[in-house]
């Protein structure tokens, strides 16, 4: 596999009212940012659970951003504000293990504030360059290391093919 | 196997000696430590005490890992592509085990060729080199002689040191393996006195026999819905630490793990038969539905099914379940209580 | 399963930055992938077409359109499959227009992203199951809360078309502000000469049930099915007995212990009064906090003259429950304290105006209760403190509205009218008065509106000044006013005998929980929160609910009257048919592995969650668990991922069509 | 602003140019009442111009920079917090601090000037919200006497709750915390009007004529609602309305000498300190605690 | 213990309760949990600084529920628990998994229990809990034994520990926690003590989707690990049995523990301290910090 420049993988998951919205409203304004950042559309980000964002470090996603409605925005009412609670004691969580603050960011995003998202992807993506491929994380795919190398080694393959793949 | 043991003795110095050139050689070098079996980085790490008891685990992970992919696969528009796992087993020569660790491996082997030969299991077990050492103490959980074994059994081992003194060890060099191992080192071998150091092994103080290993068979043959059997499950919580620390537990569960859409890899992971879910059916049906039943099982297993199988009893007698039992459960009580 | 998958090039909208046909080639060779094309316009009716014998030709199970936003075509999408015979909600859309293509210029870029949207999407689909949408019945009544000049519009709307109505309203008499208002701009009509046919028609009305002094305490249920609790206060007059003749408010001797509400304190109640003389129901309601019986136990003057016995010291609150389809929010507003800041309070307050200090300076309802023919002056203009006509008068606009240092950033609306009104009411009162009015800007759209204020100016020569006012502070009886006039570039200092403070429409105290009762948002002001700020103004996000007037935000008469009447016609809509049809994303809980926390009851916004038990062979429970009543679930989803042992699911975003989106980056 | 936590007593205090000069009896009336009061105060080592000279419009980085310097002090020194008791220091401080927490421009831009990093939000106190701080039970407590006869201005000026906003404290435009603190010394306090009017502060030196006209009002207007004395916690308000009363005698014949203290002397006085002590001597409106009325209290 | 041991007896004759989960002594530095249903097993009961045992877990097991349910009514559960699995037993209480009227709680003035079962009773070997323990009276119970005796006092190496891991950097304590989850065999023994791990099926038991990779490796632990933190966050009463529990050494009960800090300095909360608190998680505060998010 020829080594390309590496791209950060990024993941956000939105909520189908705001961000969502605030995400199409940035396209019919033709606003521009990195097109790194992948959406993934839930109903509310009250519905977002912190597993999906291990999972997607797991998958390789190198920074996640969530993101909701503003508080008392909420087209369920409540739902953002028992995801801030959530996320703040995840963040917090993930800060503790040694996870950095940068690879898993928040945001209000309403469906009037397109600039805002284009905003928020742009600094995420910068925010995530800055900080580098989340080798910390994916490295762990490389289990076994101490005692039995073949299967780093063999494990590593796969992801190099898969890479390719993506690649296109 | 028709190999005679030889008599050696090796001072402590050049036994730490030869370990470096072990380490330096590039072999992993086992040794216990305070909780398991630690990979020796420098010989000062090295602790041979044959006093100290049992490590909280034993090498079993070294031979039959805790999770371990066995093959790879791919799945393309119309098929799935199989990769197997390349292994190329590594030396791996252990240092001081215990007699009650010692012949694990060759209790599990068994198991591991019984329908089907686990080739990743036969090629680690191939470069394993067990130099085994006399142990000197127990404490109210150890029942090794219940189960056909001792403090100072040699059976497993390919080496095995008996301390004689404060910095001599008396080597006796029990199978082939051992014997091509220990070659190279043949400068540092002085012969030594059989009979001197059986006197060591003689004068160990060694733990009383708890039970009678054939009336438990027995008794078990014939008690399967006996009402003891209920309540003993009370109290456990089923977790499987008793499982996973075991010598000889070996149950392990096959699960596919995606690394992305389109591929992933089979591993194998170890089980416990404790766990509520341990024989849950796809219909929703767990035949050991209650803890009581998944107990009966273990013991079971251990002291009957083996027995009839493979003609070994699935326990060393180590007592390492019940010293970690977070409730303090001892299977050598619930063994003892086996009779009418 | 098969998936087709179909790439839209939007004309060029999608194809300028995104390799279509890569796309569809690289989907191609995707697992589960039968079939996969691109096209021109795909929501055009031979891009449908093709579809369409796309998936009878392939045999199709799901489909995937790369495309624009699912917010614009998802439904278009979703009616061609159907009419294919695939299930509506086995169709995906890649949002390749709105978050790709339009917000990318790198072409490899975009092509890439696109090619990771369309694979998330095939990974959602195969993992979707076929939904089918909810019926659920409808009670065809409707709860108005609130009854001034919205709730009453929307009440006889309704009522006139044949539904029943439950009018709910918080103070002994429907009316609202409207009912203290002396005259109405732009056209200077006496406010309660248009306002009291309609209060007598609701009144009459054989449709609706009204329920004064009473407040809503709970909402239950879901649209089509509320179930609402209403607490009816206890009047301590027998509503039944009472004719209304009044003896005993002429006759009850506590006179003037409390500050009359309805004259915004320029005025005392007696301890038994009916707010104003046409009130209605025209029944009076005793003041438990002020009248002797219930002080000492003695009195009973009221007992003494009522002849028909009507009074009744024992009476309780009472709770009433009824069953309802729609709900009409119609609350209205009050008036900004303008007093000065306490810790406690929401917004800052203008100390520096000196209100509550000063008994001259006064807000915009207390002005419109002078100016009132059936006011505590009969119309004259007196200032409170010495019953003096003033013969200067200072209005002052924008008192807390459009000032975000003080809290409020938005524009009241109504104040540049009412002010020019209350000018004007003064000068045709006090021939020989100045009127002084400083202003930020003048707001004067609608018809009339400009033309109303131009007269106050030009021909009741009512002295606009444009700037703001620093200071109030009273000097030998009069006001110092200090302010600046911006157009002139000079200070301004004005001692006036009066000041009018023309004070924002804040929410009423309580919005924030009516809104929780019913479990409708609201803005950070309190304001209840629209569904649509342009396509659903009159809906709230809950299903069933509809808002009017002021408590949407702050309106003026005519608005709120046509806000109501449009309420009342999306609540007919709602009555044209028996039964709802519903989108089946809800949750739903695995009973056998749920834990029973009831962390999932403590968080669900609507409450849909109920116990349920689960009980042995003999009868005896033994565990609870959750369940979620399909029909008030609005499928947020998050109790799925509060939820700690997984048992709950979100259908349509279950959690493993997300494991496999993520899967999928 | 970081709220103090319970029972840590320990005030950082920056001076400024103030006290050390034409408001020496404001510092030492301070000093000695804090003390008195069970507190103290630690001045900070080395500080310098907090920069509320023509700095701050002239040269918006000089003045930052300046006023940051002082805040950098604090955090080495190891305070959590400034008392500033000059209007005008405080309101330097309390801003650029704000401005540099809130803006990252400026913060990178101030703190390569001082090649330091801020993190530590310093809490800046005027001496009115030291005095809420320590508490009003500890000057009722500790109370020698009970001021009753005076009836007192309280005179806030325009810096010490201004902008509302940044400063969180008391209402700009109707303040009270004065008074609070001037009624437990048991003197009355009055209700007037100019308590937040200008009294020309910066024009002190280059246009005394509008000073004379402005300070005028603010001494007629306390007259007028029955004020006997003022009080003040600026020293440029305090050089405004005591020192510039000699030229308004020239400027407007009739004028009545009116004392104005510093609310650090009113609480010494009623603490029992004597004028000497405190430095009331020093004005150039003489006041003279009348014993006469003096009545002892508890003690 | 003989007052105890009366007690739980007629508890048990006048049928007041099914069972009463208690402590029993199996050598001199050694108890173990013990169900009695038979009245004169009451006998075995004991209470002493060797009661390590969080017994609160006992009361959402199946079997032991089953205890309840005779053919006619449901009956109490009596439990012997100390102070601060009191704490458990009142989170379990709002997280309705037993309502207060089902549990009986037997309690005692505490003054500490040792650290692990074999050692002497003394401020060296105090466990770690109790060294930071504030609740030597229980804050509910049914009945109360023992006098109030002092706590010997010992250092707090644990919250020593935690201030050493916040002082390094996200890289250092990635690989600290690395290393430690390393370590993790998948045993479940930490959930299988956890009173608040009472799920029928956890999390890491699905397969379908697979939530946490169910692989003993470094990046199953890691998740496995993360995920046990984080749904005890706002929930951990502190109780410590993880860490006793775990054949591996890992100081689980580090995170826990962090993380209740975090919560109290959050939002001013502390799990299983009263039942009129609402819990942490499921409410919300429109106040709460809004810091994280752009």
């Amino acid at each position: 596999m020829s080594k390309q420049k590496w791209e950060p993988k990024i993941v956000a998951f939105v909520c189908n009212w705001c961000t969502y919205a605030g995400a199409d409203l940035a396209g019919t304004s033709r606003l521009k940012y990195p097109a790194n950042t992948k959406i993934i559309r839930v109903m509310c980000s009250g519905g977002i659970d912190p597993v999906f964002i291990l999972k997607a470090f797991e998958r390789g996603a190198d920074g996640v951003l969530v993101s909701g409605c503003h508080p008392n925005d909420c087209h369920y009412n409540a739902g953002n504000f028992h995801a801030r609670r959530r996320w703040d004691l995840f963040h917090k969580l993930l800060d503790f293990v040694g996870i950095e603050k940068d690879r898993l960011q928040f945001s209000w995003i309403s469906a009037s504030e397109g600039k805002k998202f284009a905003d928020v992807i742009t600094k995420v993506t910068k925010d995530i360059i800055a900080l580098g491929p989340f080798k910390t994380y994916q490295d762990m795919n490389a289990e076994f290391t101490t005692v039995f190398p073949e299967f780093a080694e063999a494990g590593n393959k796969e992801i190099a093919y898969e890479e390719e793949m993506t690649n296109g | 196997m028709s190999f005679k043991m030889e008599e050696k003795i090796i001072s402590k110095d050049d036994l730490l000696k030869l370990c470096g050139d072990v380490i330096a050689k590039g072999h992993t070098l086992l040794a216990p430590g305070i909780a398991e079996y630690e990979q020796v980085k420098d010989v000062s790490q090295i602790r041979l005490d044959s006093s100290a008891l049992p490590t909280k685990t034993s090498y079993k992970s070294y031979v039959f890992p805790k999770a371990e992919p066995i093959l790879y696969y791919k799945r393309s528009k119309s098929d799935v592509q199989l990769i197997d796992v390349d292994v190329n087993g590594k030396k791996i020569v252990v240092l001081g085990a215990k007699p009650c660790d010692t012949n694990s491996i060759n209790i599990l082997k068994h198991l591991f060729n019984w329908d089907y030969e686990d080739e990743f299991f036969n090629l680690r077990q191939k470069h394993f080199v067990i130099i085994g050492l006399m142990c000197s103490s127990f404490d109210e959980y150890c029942f090794c002689t219940s189960v056909g074994s001792s403090p100072v059994s040699e059976e497993g081992s390919d080496l095995f040191l008996i301390p004689i003194n404060e910095d001599k060890f008396a080597l006796r060099i029990i199978t082939e393996k051992g014997k091509e191992f220990i070659e190279p080192y043949s400068e540092f071998l002085k012969d030594g006195d059989e009979a001197k150091s059986n006197a060591v092994l003689e004068s160990i103080k060694k733990p009383e026999v708890a039970f009678d290993s054939k009336q438990v068979h027995e008794w078990l043959g014939d008690n399967f819905e006996n009402p003891k059997w209920e309540g003993i499950g009370n109290v456990c919580l089923s977790c499987a630490q008793c499982a996973f620390v075991c010598p000889v537990c070996h149950c392990f569960d096959l699960v596919d793990e995606d690394y992305s859409y389109s591929e992933g890899r089979r591993m194998k992971n170890w089980d416990g038969c404790q766990f509520g879910h341990f024989t849950l059916h796809a219909s929703g049906h767990n035949p050991r539905d209650i803890q009581s039943k998944r107990y009966r099982q273990r013991v079971n297993h251990k002291f009957r099914y083996y027995v009839d199988k493979f003609g070994e009893i699935l326990c060393t007698g180590c007592g390492r379940c019940s010293r970690g039992c977070p409730v303090s459960i001892d299977i050598k009580e619930i063994v003892s209580n086996c009779k009418d | 399963m098969k998936i087709g998958v179909f790439i839209c090039h939007c004309g060029e909208n999608i194809s300028r930055t995104v390799d279509c046909p890569r796309v569809a080639h690289f989907a191609e060779g995707l697992p589960g992938v039968e079939y996969s094309i691109d096209y021109k316009y795909m929501c055009s009716d031979p891009g449908q077409k093709l579809i369409k014998d796309a998936i009878r030709e392939h045999k199709l199970d799901a489909i995937v359109v790369g495309s624009c936003s699912p917010n614009m075509h998802e439904r278009t999408f979703r009616n061609a499959a159907v009419s294919a015979g695939i299930n509506p909600f086995l169709v995906e859309i890649a949002n390749l227009r709105e978050h790709c293509s339009w917000v990318h210029d790198d072409v490899e870029a975009a092509t890439e992203k696109a090619i990771e949207l369309v694979r998330m999407a095939i990974e959602k689909v195969k993992r979707d199951k076929p939904l089918t949408k909810i019926r659920v019945p409808v009670t065809k009544r409707v709860l108005v809360i609130g009854g001034g000049i919205a709730g009453i519009q929307a009440a006889l709307d309704i009522a006139n078309a044949g539904y029943e109505v439950v009018l709910v309203e918080r103070e002994p008499s429907i009316g609202g502000h409207m009912s203290q208002l002396s005259e109405t701009f732009p056209t200077l009509d006496c406010s309660q000469c248009i306002l009291t046919p309609r209060m007598v028609e609701v009144y009459q009305h054989p449709k609706i049930k009204l329920l004064t002094y009473s407040e809503v305490v709970k909402v239950e249920g879901f649209i089509g099915n509320f179930k609402a609790t209403i607490k009816k206060k206890a009047r301590h007059i027998n509503e039944d007995l009472c004719s209304g003749c009044g003896l005993c408010i002429t006759k009850c001797p506590t006179k003037k212990k409390s500050y009359n509400s309805f004259e915004e304190n320029l005025a005392f109640r007696p301890a038994v009064y009916v707010p104003f003389p046409q009130a209605v129901p025209n029944i009076p309601v005793i003041d438990e906090t002020v009248c002797m019986y219930y002080k000492n136990g003695k009195c009973g003057m009221c007992v003494k003259v009522c002849d028909r016995g009507a009074i009744d010291f024992e009476q309780k609150d009472t709770m009433l429950v009824a069953d309802i389809g729609a709900i009409i929010v119609a609350t209205g507003y009050k008036l900004y304290n303008i007093e000065k800041a306490t810790p406690e309070s929401k917004y800052k307050g203008y100390g520096e105006y000196g209100y509550g200090k000063y008994r001259d300076v006064i807000d915009g309802l207390q002005f419109e209760r002078i100016a009132s023919a059936s006011g505590p002056t009969a119309g004259e203009i007196k200032r409170p403190s010495d019953g003096k006509e003033p013969k200067k008068i200072v209005f002052i606009q924008c008192v807390g509205s459009r000032d975000p240092s003080k809290g409020i950033s938005y524009c009241s609306k109504i104040c540049c009218m009412y002010t020019a009104k209350q000018a004007m009411l003064y000068k045709h009162k006090v021939h020989d008065g100045e009127a002084y009015v400083f202003y930020m800007d003048i707001r004067a759209g609608g018809k009339m509106y400009d033309e109303f204020v131009r007269r106050a100016i030009e021909e009741d020569h009512v002295k606009y000044i444009r700037g703001r006012v620093s200071k109030i502070h009273e000097e030998n009886g009069k006001y110092i006013v200090k302010g600046e006039d911006t157009i002139a570039g000079m200070p301004v200092e004005i001692d006036a005998d009066m000041v009018v403070l023309a004070t924002a429409m804040i929410p009423q105290d309580n919005a924030p929980k009516l809104a929780q009762t019913i479990g409708i948002p609201y803005d950070k002001h309190g304001f209840y929160n629209e569904a649509h700020p342009k396509l659903r103004p009159v809906e709230s996000t809950t299903a069933g609910v509809f808002l009017a007037g002021a408590c949407q935000s702050p309106k003026d008469i005519p608005e709120s009257v046509a806000m109501a009447s449009a309420t009342a016609s999306k609540a007919i809509i709602l009555f044209a048919s028996d039964t709802l049809e519903r989108e089946p994303v809800v949750a739903k809980v695995n009973e056998d592995l749920c834990a029973g926390c009831f962390y999932c009851k403590k968080v669900c916004p609507f409450g849909a969650i109920e116990v349920r038990d689960i009980k042995d062979v003999n009868g005896i429970i033994y565990k609870e668990v959750a369940y979620i009543n399909q029909g008030v679930c609005q499928g947020c989803g998050t109790c799925t991922a509060t939820c700690l042992s997984k048992s709950i699911e979100l259908a349509g975003f279950n959690n493993e069509e997300i494991f496999a989106e993520i899967a999928a980056l | 602003m970081k709220p103090l936590t319970g029972g840590n007593m320990r005030f950082g205090y920056y001076p400024g140019c103030s006290q050390i000069s034409s408001a020496k009896e404001y510092d030492l009336s301070l000093k000695k009442v804090i003390g008195n009061l069970g507190v103290s105060l630690d001045e900070l080592d080395d500080w310098s111009c907090c920069g509320a000279t023509s700095g701050h419009v002239t040269n918006h980085k000089l003045a930052n920079g300046l006023a940051m310097r002082n805040i950098m002090l604090a955090d080495h020194q190891g305070l959590d917090n400034i008392v500033a008791p000059c209007a005008a220091c405080y309101n330097r401080l309390i801003l650029s601090q704000y401005e540099t927490f809130n803006h990252p421009e400026i913060k990178s831009e101030i703190e390569e000037l001082l090649s330091t990093k801020f993190e530590k939000d310093i809490g800046i106190f005027n001496v009115l919200e030291l005095f809420m701080k320590i508490g009003l039970g500890k000057i009722v407590e500790n109370r020698k006497r009970e001021l009753s006869n005076l009836n007192v201005a309280c005179y806030y000026g325009c810096l010490l709750v201004r902008p509302a906003d940044i400063t969180k404290f008391d209402d700009a435009e109707e303040p009270t915390s004065m008074e609070r603190i001037v009624e437990a010394t048991g003197a009355k306090t009055v209700d007037w009007n100019h308590k937040v009017e200008c009294c020309g502060a910066a024009h002190s030196i280059a246009r005394r004529d509008i000073v004379v006209d402005l300070s005028k009002k603010i001494i007629d207007d306390a007259i007028a609602h029955g004020a006997n004395v003022m009080v003040v916690a600026c020293p440029m308000c305090h050089t405004n309305l005591d020192m510039r009363q000699r030229t308004m005698k020239k400027v407007y014949p009739g004028h009545k000498e009116f004392p104005v203290l510093y609310l650090t002397e009113l609480v010494g006085l009623s603490l029992g300190m004597n004028e000497k002590e405190l430095g009331i001597d020093l004005h150039y409106i003489d006041f003279k605690y009348d014993d006469n009325i003096i009545k002892n209290t508890v003690a | 213990m003989d007052e105890l041991r009366n007690y739980a007896r007629e508890l048990l004759e006048k049928e007041e309760v099914a069972a009463v989960i208690g402590y029993q002594q199996v050598t001199e530095k050694r108890t173990k949990p013990i169900v009695i249903t038979d009245p004169a097993e009451t006998s075995r009961l004991v209470f002493n600084e060797y009661c390590l045992n969080n017994l609160a877990v006992y009361l959402t097991k199946a079997r032991i529920r089953s205890l309840m349910r005779t053919k006619d009514k449901t009956m109490k559960l009596a439990i012997v628990a100390k102070p601060c699995d009191v704490h458990s037993i009142v989170a379990l209480i709002q997280e309705n998994q037993i309502h207060r009227n089902d549990v009986h709680i037997i309690s005692f003035n505490c003054h500490g229990v040792v650290k692990d079962f074999g050692c002497d009773f003394n401020g060296d070997n105090l466990a770690a809990k109790c060294i930071k323990c504030e609740t030597h009276k229980p804050l509910y119970f049914d009945k109360i034994f023992g006098e109030e005796k002092q706590t010997p006092k010992a250092g707090d190496a644990s919250l020593e520990k935690i201030n050493e891991l916040e002082k390094l950097n996200s890289k250092e304590r990635f690989e600290f926690f690395k290393s430690e989850f390393d370590k993790c065999i998948k045993c479940y023994a930490c959930r299988a003590v956890c009173p608040l791990c009472y799920c029928q099926r956890c999390i890491t038991d699905k397969a379908i989707p697979r939530w946490i990779e169910s692989s003993s490796h470094q990046r199953g632990n890691f998740s496995w690990n993360i995920v046990r933190a984080f749904h005890l966050s706002g929930r951990c009463t502190g109780c410590g049995e993880c860490d006793r529990a775990c054949p591996m050494d890992i100081p689980l009960s580090l995170i826990n523990r962090r993380m209740a800090m975090e919560v109290k300095d959050l939002f001013s909360f502390v799990s299983g301290r009263s039942l009129e608190t609402p819990t942490l998680v499921g409410n919300f505060d429109k106040k709460d910090s809004d810091e994280i998010f752009m």
